[in-house]
């Protein structure tokens, strides 16, 4: 079984390194085909291991130290487990499709070979992160990925704003690996190794706050990765990258490794549910916080990350009630509706030449009918209707929280649903539905390729079924190694309203949106003027407030630290000191006038200072040695 | 009637006499030499007083074998007195000596090289040097004093040029001024003790347990003021630098290492047993000295348009720097007294004879001296070979290691500290820096400047071979110093313990 | 009155003081020369005088030695100011600062 | 041969460098090339030679200079200075082979190969006196670089660089006398034999001004704030190569000597001095990387990061564990490839466009892809991204530092941040966006001669990024024999708690090698 480990964990660094080779040649297809045929060499590898781990084993490989100094010692250690394998999956069915995809959405793009070598480089990261069987190789995986999204964000790297965001994404993102830098530190200081078993083993003898330190701190490294609040603001940006990117990276997979990271440190979180229910509050303020972003916002990008924060929340809700293996379906039904729904929405923007205001667009289902139709499934998966995946992960996240008696939890999840709905279907509805708006800007859509189309298939399918069929031969097996709890309502008719009225609900949410939205557009300036649709516009305006009180002040204080303090204060005072010395010799130097009688006065002046230092030491000699007698 | 004296022979032990004799002998035999044949060239002067002062030389160290095997030696009514510090400071004064009488055989003529009464100075000089280091006694050590000094003075001005005669005008009548001080001083002190010679003034000093302190120190204040002047300490300095500049660079650079050491063998035998008796007050007053010296000099060469001003400051600070030994006191740090000066010897051999080297007749157009900084810029792209000597004498002067001059400074530094002169340790490292300062100019200069177009045909114009050699032989000891270090220590150490220092 | 060790000391000193003022106001190198002279004339005075008192000769010898000395410092001063003067014209030391700083 | 081959490896270019002189101008390029060549092929046959399980001194070489004085020759090497030396040497090596410098480039060389000499020199040198000597002798060399070849502000740059340095060391020069005092107090010998000091254990009191005295000599040399302001004008004045090994090697001399002198000889002050040399660390840390921030000049950027890099390897050192000192010495290695690496990259620009101010540039990913491609990697290194050298050192140094204060450690850690806050500016200032400068729009990539040294390093910084382990290993061991020496050293109760015994049998005991 070693050997599949490694062929799904390097395959994609051969890609990689493949593509790389012709990065600066022009295009060939050739490397997209490598890179694709590589990544579905590592996912057939991943099915394989799946299949073992299903039979109820694990493998585990050490292949090479590391670090080793003192004690401390860290190998590249690999562990395929329940819960790594369920990531490899998902990583490896969204990143194949995704390179597949992308050889068409990229088709005409100059760093072709390039953004392969790039693509495929964050999936070996990707593999990493959740292959690792210690932190600290987790961390390399963490960092990977964030290198890749940030060379992906800014892929077009002749866009300002590309930059930017790159920028910003890797530095917030810095940030919060800081924290995790420190619970990594924190682990080993107490425990003495950061592999999983051992750490896993050991956590409980620790004392509560340690482990309380550890879990926070794990977290903060999590809220990162996972665009939680506040360092949420850099995955909204990150739309700057190529839509296959933000399906991959931003939907479907890195922005996930915060809610990996908990489900896999949970029995450090078992231990601490204070924490836990800090993490699930959190999770459900993103979700609401996010959709209500989701609602106004004019970017159909941004609409679609705002809508990924909002279920990352979910997970977290999840995560941090103790439902991890919950939190984790959803991570996977997530991931196959939301890289679906970003695909969809490369398809329209490639057909409206990058336009991305979908109140530009609108009647896109004539000329775009499977985009249309996939992208359609995708929201309603992300819905949560009935039967399709998002009905199966999420409405259990409901339950969840519902079971725990976290009423309120439960209720902006809720509310949060119904959110979720109507923006998911606002949009669908401003793109597909009514006028044809674009018209008049001159673009006449077309779909796309029929093979990204075909690729784009195993995703609808998955959208559809993840949750029906997987739902219980999954349980079965990431309870072997996650807590296995059933959450169900125990009153069946509670159960029954329960679930009939989030449907009702989310399906009237649906049917407002297309109300508002299907026909014709009208713009309400009452509204649009009105303090709430401008704050949720302005993304509560917290990207300004960064600006101000971070970006700026740390910028005009570097300056000063520059300027004032280096140059002014720090250099000067070594000039300073050597100059005072210098200036001494310029002033006094002349003391040698060159006239003998001065030269002579000097040594009479010399002679007479020695004598009355002579005769005052003699004096105050006496008088003590006077008094002494 | 008068007793009949009777004198032995033998317990004169006019053998004393000797390396001076040789020396006197050596200046008369040039004069008659002159008189049988007029117009010989200056090289035959040369080398005659080489011969002599090889022998001179080879008395010395003849002496040394005696001294180390049967202590110091008496001679002539114990005027004089060859202990290990009078070989020691003997040996340097002959082969210092030895080492600048070639600087005579420049390319270029000077006028004062036909004369052969500049040689006969010369040699009378080293005599009178000789005498002052190999006596304790006060009358001796004035005699000595005088004879180098008026005899220093004639070889300033034969150099006939106006700056020439000012300097030895200046330097004469501060050197009368200071012979006052010194016979005043001991005048006091013969008041008090009755004797002139330093060890009986001690120990007359001690038995009386310093009553008169009070007239102790102003007799002090006297021959410091005296001795200040001969080794330059500030502020009876002031005669230096402008005596540098007026005399040619082989005299100054010989000024600035043989007088020198003289005088400090003169300061070991009259301040070291009044540091040691407990004379708080001339400790306090040397610890000052030492450091205004060293501090005061280095910032004035700092701001040095000329070469030879900035090494005559240099010379100062060295000075002061060594004068620290005499404070601290120590078997250690008079023996690093010795050494650092031997090796600073080198270093500034090679230092001044690279300025003579490169001394041309007249001042070129818009050249401030005779050694302007700007005369030297660019001058490893003109002569690389030229500029690399010089830099490696100024980074031996700045005391960068390995150089000769390090291994002087450390050890130096080193008695301080095991002296118990912390501050004062770290006082002199950090004058050091200072100093390096005024060093790297000139290595800027050189190094990292443009040269001067039109300058370049007329440096090292006074090169000659014998010029060339004395260079040589400077940076060999300048580099290889660290080889020669262990045994002149050892041999130092020796000396200076068994005279008792 | 009787005349003591200290009256001798005394005029010693005032000598040596005069002789001293004189080095240092004298602008004339000739009376610069003479001041000298008086200064080591001074010390002869006390040389003398000490001796008589300790009844010792080393004394006289020294006085002995330094006049030596002094005459012969004004054969090598008065060389140098001849030359000077026949270089400058003149005797006056304020000119003498052609080397300063 | 292999008893003096730390000797020949020390000597040797200095002989060369000798010989130079004769050799035509013409060809002096090539001369120095194989010269550097064969020392780099010598010390790499010294790490075959090396025995990476000992963790004592090897190669141990002896001879009495000023035996009266206590002054003996006396070179060796641990794992500690092993690689420092390959370093130097593979650094002169490449800095030759990479050399665009056409101005009296037979001089450049010469000063080069004694430039070599001092550095493996330094890090050979286990007498102190003979360390001193190579110390100081190299800022000759450098200074001759940089004041000869910088650029128009070189004289002060040149200057300034030698006369703090030199201030400096000659304090730590009185420290070294006293320490060489102390030793003749307490056995009756001079000796400057860093080993036997070693069996020396001093008062507290002594211990915290000695402490002080080397502490002046190595911070300004490393440079600690607030004495790093020499650093910036010596790297924006000096040419390419005069920044590479400035940066590469010089710098780590001062770490080093820490490692070599101050922990082992003053434990219980280095314990006493933890936090106010942590403060400073991080000062230099978060301080310098705003000022880095703040910077026009992309090579003055990288200046200042040397210097936030040099805080964590401090902040490494004083952790006084084997994690935090085998990390700070690991992180001195990476640091002098990928700060040397960036300083080669910004000279490949600057002898394109003769100018370094990053508002010229921009938009250079799409003119010249390889370069942003080498950039970009040494970038990410100098960030401190995992699988490149740079995190390895990093990581263990934080992580060493943590167990004596969380809290400093936390603050250090923000080196993470503000490292990439400057680094991915400048790279986005020159890089992306578009190009708007007509002279930029015709550069040519980096050449095979450019290539050729930085690829090396480019693979030298993911290689060592990946598997550490040849030279982790030996330089751990050798750090848990000076731990294991503080601890047997140390007096304080405090110290005794912060160091940690390692009780580990198989360290040899430095104190009994001197024998």
């Amino acid at each position: 079984m070693e050997i599949y480990l490694y062929i799904a964990l390097f395959a994609p660094l051969a890609g990689s390194l493949f593509s790389a080779l012709f990065g600066a040649s022009p295009k060939t297809s050739v490397t997209g085909m490598v890179a694709s045929g590589l990544l579905f060499v590592s996912f057939m590898s991943s099915v394989v291991l799946l299949n073992y781990v299903m039979a109820g084993h694990t493998v585990h490989v050490e292949m090479m130290t590391w670090i080793a100094a003192g004690d401390f010692y860290v190998p590249f250690g690999f562990v395929v487990d329940q819960v790594s394998v369920v990531m490899m999956m998902v990583v490896s069915v969204v990143s194949t499709i995704v390179h597949i995809y992308s050889i068409g959405y990229m088709d005409h793009d100059k760093g072709f070979n390039r953004f392969f070598s790039y693509l495929s480089a964050f999936v070996f990261s990707m593999m990493i992160l959740v292959m690792s069987d210690n932190f600290l190789g987790l961390f390399i995986g963490w960092e990977g990925v964030g290198l890749c999204s940030w060379l992906l964000i800014g892929f077009w790297y002749h866009k300002e704003s590309a930059t930017w965001a790159a920028n910003e994404a890797f530095i917030m993102n810095r940030i919060a690996d800081l924290a995790m830098l420190v619970g990594i530190f924190m682990i080993y200081w107490n425990i003495g190794s950061l592999q999983y078993d051992v750490v896993f083993a050991e956590i409980s003898n620790l004392s509560i706050p340690i482990v309380t330190w550890i879990g926070i701190f794990l977290f903060v490294g999590a809220m990162g990765k996972s665009a939680q609040f506040p360092l949420h603001t850099w995955l909204a940006d990150a739309m700057e990258g190529p839509t296959p990117v933000s399906a991959l990276i931003h939907a479907a997979t890195m922005v996930t490794a915060g809610v990996y990271l908990v489900v896999r440190a949970n029995p450090i979180y078992g231990l601490i549910p204070e924490v836990g229910v800090a993490i699930a509050s959190l999770g459900a303020f993103v979700a609401m916080f996010a959709a209500t972003m989701a609602l106004v916002n004019r970017d159909m990008k941004r609409i679609v990350a705002y809508s990924t924060l909002s279920q990352l929340g979910y997970m977290f809700v999840a995560a941090g009630l103790g439902a991890y293996w919950v939190a984790l379906f959803h991570l996977m039904a997530h991931a196959f509706f939301k890289a679906l729904l970003f695909l969809g929405a490369g398809n329209v923007m490639h057909a409206m030449h990058d336009e991305l205001d979908p109140f530009k667009m609108g009647g896109l289902k004539k000329s775009m009918k499977v985009t249309w139709i996939l992208m359609t499934l995708a929201s309603v998966a992300l819905a949560g209707i009935y039967p399709l995946a998002g009905f199966f992960s999420k409405d259990l996240i409901l339950e969840v929280a519902f079971v725990e008696q976290h009423y309120v939890l439960y209720t902006v999840l809720l509310l949060t649903a119904g959110l979720t709905a109507f923006y998911s279907f606002r949009l669908v509805a401003l793109i597909f539905h009514g006028n044809e708006r674009h018209l008049k800007y001159g673009i006449h859509p077309h779909e796309a390729y029929t093979f990204m189309l075909y690729a784009m298939a195993p995703l609808a399918v998955l959208a559809v079924i993840a949750g029906m069929v997987f739902k219980t031969p999954y349980y079965e097996m990431v309870t072997q190694l996650l807590p296995a709890i059933e959450y169900h309502v125990h009153n069946h008719t509670t159960f029954w309203i329960m679930t009939i009225g989030t449907q009702l609900f989310v399906i009237a949410a649906i049917a407002f949106a297309y109300k508002k939205y299907a026909k014709a557009v009208r713009v309400d300036v009452k509204v649009e003027s009105g303090f709430f649709y401008q704050l949720l516009y302005n993304q509560y305006y917290i990207p300004k407030i960064y600006d101000e009180v971070f970006t700026k002040p740390y910028r005009e204080l570097s300056k000063v630290a520059w300027k004032q303090i280096d140059l002014k204060i720090v250099d000067a005072t070594v000039d300073g000191i050597a100059n005072v010395i210098y200036r001494t010799g310029e002033k006094t130097h002349t003391m040698q006038n060159g006239n003998l009688s001065s030269m002579l006065r000097w040594m009479v002046v010399g002679l007479v200072v020695l004598l009355v230092l002579a005769i005052a030491f003699t004096v105050g000699y006496n008088a003590v040695t006077m008094r002494a007698m | 009637m008068l007793e009949p004296i009777n004198v032995s022979l033998a317990s004169l032990n006019i053998a004393t006499l000797a390396p001076m004799l040789i020396a006197i002998v050596g200046a008369l035999s040039i004069l008659c030499i002159d008189m049988l044949k007029e117009g010989l060239h200056k090289s035959l002067y040369v080398m005659v007083s080489l011969l002599f002062l090889l022998l001179d030389l080879g008395v010395v160290i003849d002496f040394g074998n005696t001294f180390l095997k049967n202590g110091p030696v008496l001679g002539m009514f114990d005027m004089i007195l060859m202990d290990g510090l009078a070989i020691m400071g003997q040996i340097i004064i002959v082969a210092g000596s030895m080492l600048f009488i070639p600087l005579a055989l420049t390319s270029k003529r000077f006028h004062e090289y036909n004369y052969p009464e500049y040689f006969a100075l010369f040699l009378f000089m080293i005599a009178g040097f000789q005498f002052m280091v190999a006596t304790d006694n006060l009358i001796m050590i004035f005699v000595g004093l005088e004879t180098a000094s008026l005899a220093l003075y004639a070889l300033i001005a034969l150099h006939n040029r106006s700056k020439s005669f000012e300097a030895a005008v200046k330097y004469f009548t501060m050197g009368a001024l200071a012979a006052g001080f010194f016979a005043f001083g001991s005048m006091i002190l013969y008041a008090i003790t009755g004797a002139i010679e330093i060890n009986q003034i001690a120990s007359v000093l001690a038995a009386d347990r310093y009553a008169d302190i009070g007239y102790v120190l102003v007799a002090v204040s006297f021959l410091l003021a005296a001795f200040g002047f001969k080794l330059s300490m500030v502020p009876f300095h002031t005669w230096t630098p402008d005596v540098y500049e007026g005399s040619t660079a082989a005299l100054a650079g010989y000024m600035s290492i043989v007088p020198k050491i003289a005088g400090f063998i003169v300061a070991m035998r009259l301040f070291e047993f009044l540091v040691h008796s407990g004379v708080v007050w001339l400790q306090v007053i040397l610890y000052v000295a030492v450091v205004v010296t060293m501090t005061a000099s280095n910032i004035w060469a700092m701001v040095q348009t000329d070469v030879k001003r900035m090494l005559a400051y240099s010379s100062i600070s060295h000075a002061g720097f060594v004068m620290a030994a005499i404070l601290i006191g120590t078997t250690q740090s008079n023996t690093a007294l010795f050494l650092y000066w031997a090796l600073f010897g080198f270093t500034n051999l090679g230092a001044f004879t690279m300025l003579w080297v490169s001394r041309q007749k007249n001042l070129l157009p818009g050249q401030s001296s005779d050694h302007a900084f700007e005369k030297f810029s660019g001058l490893i792209k003109t002569m690389p070979m030229a500029a690399i000597m010089m830099g490696l004498f100024m980074l031996s002067l700045a005391g960068i290691p390995p150089f000769g001059l390090f291994w002087g400074k450390i050890y130096v530094i080193a008695s301080a500290v095991s002296g118990g002169y912390t501050v004062l340790a770290l006082i002199m490292a950090l004058n050091s820096a200072l100093a390096a300062y005024y060093y790297l100019k000139l290595i800027v200069y050189m190094f990292m400047k443009e040269p001067i177009v039109g300058y370049e045909k007329h440096y090292l114009t006074n090169a000659s071979l014998s010029l060339k050699t004395i260079v040589g032989i400077a940076a060999i000891g300048t580099i290889f110093a660290v080889v020669a270090v262990n045994p002149l220590l050892n041999v130092i150490t020796l000396f200076v313990y068994n005279s008792g220092y | 009155m009787e005349i003591t060790l200290a009256h001798y000391l005394v005029l010693s000193g005032v000598l040596f003081a005069i002789g001293l003022i004189g080095v240092m106001r004298r602008k004339n190198l000739l009376m610069l020369f003479f001041a000298t002279e008086i200064l080591l004339n001074a010390t002869n005075i006390g040389f003398a005088a000490i001796a008589h008192f300790h009844n010792d000769l080393t004394g006289q010898m020294f006085a002995f030695f330094i006049i030596a000395i002094a005459a012969s410092e004004v054969a090598v001063g008065l060389g140098l100011l001849i030359v000077w003067y026949k270089r400058t014209g003149k005797i006056d030391l304020d000119i003498m600062t052609s080397m300063r700083g | 041969m292999q008893e003096h081959i730390l000797s020949i490896l020390i000597f040797f270019p200095a002989l060369a460098a000798m010989l130079g002189f004769i050799v035509h101008k013409d060809s002096a390029r090539a001369y120095g090339i194989t010269v550097a060549a064969v020392e780099f092929f010598l010390s790499l046959w010294l790490w075959y030679l090396y025995d990476p399980m000992t963790s004592g001194m090897q190669f141990m070489e002896s001879a009495p200079l000023v035996a009266a004085f206590g002054i003996n020759y006396i070179v060796g090497i641990d794992g500690i200075s092993l690689f420092i030396i390959i370093l130097a040497t593979f650094f002169t090596m490449i800095g030759i082979a990479s050399l665009t410098e056409t101005r009296r480039v037979k001089d450049l060389i010469v000063t080069l190969l004694f430039l070599e000499m001092t550095m493996v020199g330094v890090f050979a040198a286990l007498d102190a006196v003979v360390f001193y000597v190579f110390w100081e002798l190299s800022l000759i060399p450098m200074l001759y670089i940089i004041g000869a070849w910088g650029g128009p502000l070189r004289i002060y740059a040149s200057v300034k660089f030698f006369l703090y340095t030199f201030t400096g060391s000659l304090v730590m020069l009185v420290g070294m006398l006293f320490m060489a005092y102390f030793y003749h107090q307490a056995t009756g010998q001079w000796s400057f034999s860093l080993l036997e000091w070693y069996r020396l254990i001093l008062p507290l009191n002594f211990q915290l001004w000695l402490f002080a005295a080397f502490f002046v000599g190595f911070a300004i040399k490393v440079p600690m704030f607030p004495f790093h302001t020499w650093l910036p004008y010596a790297h924006g004045q000096a040419p390419t190569i005069g920044s590479v090994i400035l940066a590469a090697i010089l710098l780590k001399m001062g770490t080093y000597a820490f490692v070599r002198f101050s922990l082992p000889l003053f434990p219980d002050a280095s314990v006493f001095f933890m936090f106010p040399i942590a403060t400073l660390a991080i000062i230099m840390i978060v301080y310098t990387a705003m000022v880095a921030y703040a910077q026009e000049d992309v090579k003055q950027v990288v200046a200042y990061s040397s210097v936030s890099h040099m805080g964590v390897i401090v902040l490494g050192t004083f952790a006084l564990n084997v994690e935090g000192i085998s990390g700070s010495i690991f992180l001195m290695i990476a640091h002098g490839v990928v700060s040397g690496a960036l300083f080669l990259l910004v000279g490949v620009i600057y002898d394109r466009r003769h100018t370094k101010l990053m508002s010229e540039f921009g938009g250079l990913a799409s003119v010249m892809p390889r370069y942003a491609t080498l950039f970009g990697i040494m970038m990410m290194a100098s960030v401190g991204l995992p699988l490149t050298i740079n995190f390895v050192g990093e990581f263990l140094s934080l992580l060493g530092f943590y167990k004596q204060s969380h809290g400093f450690a936390l603050v250090a850690g923000t080196a993470i941040i503000v490292g990439a806050i400057y680094m991915l500016t400048a790279y986005k200032k020159m890089f992306f966006g578009t190009v708007t400068k007509e002279e930029n729009k015709h550069l040519k990539d980096v050449n095979k001669t450019e290539l050729l040294a930085l690829v090396p390093l480019a693979v030298i910084t993911i290689w060592l990024g990946v598997y550490p382990k040849p030279i982790l290993e030996p330089i751990s061991n050798s750090v848990e024999s000076i731990v294991q020496l503080m601890h047997d050293k140390a007096q304080t109760p405090e110290a005794q708690k912060r160091i940690p015994n390692l009780g580990n049998p198989e360290v040899k005991n430095l104190q009994q090698e001197a024998h």
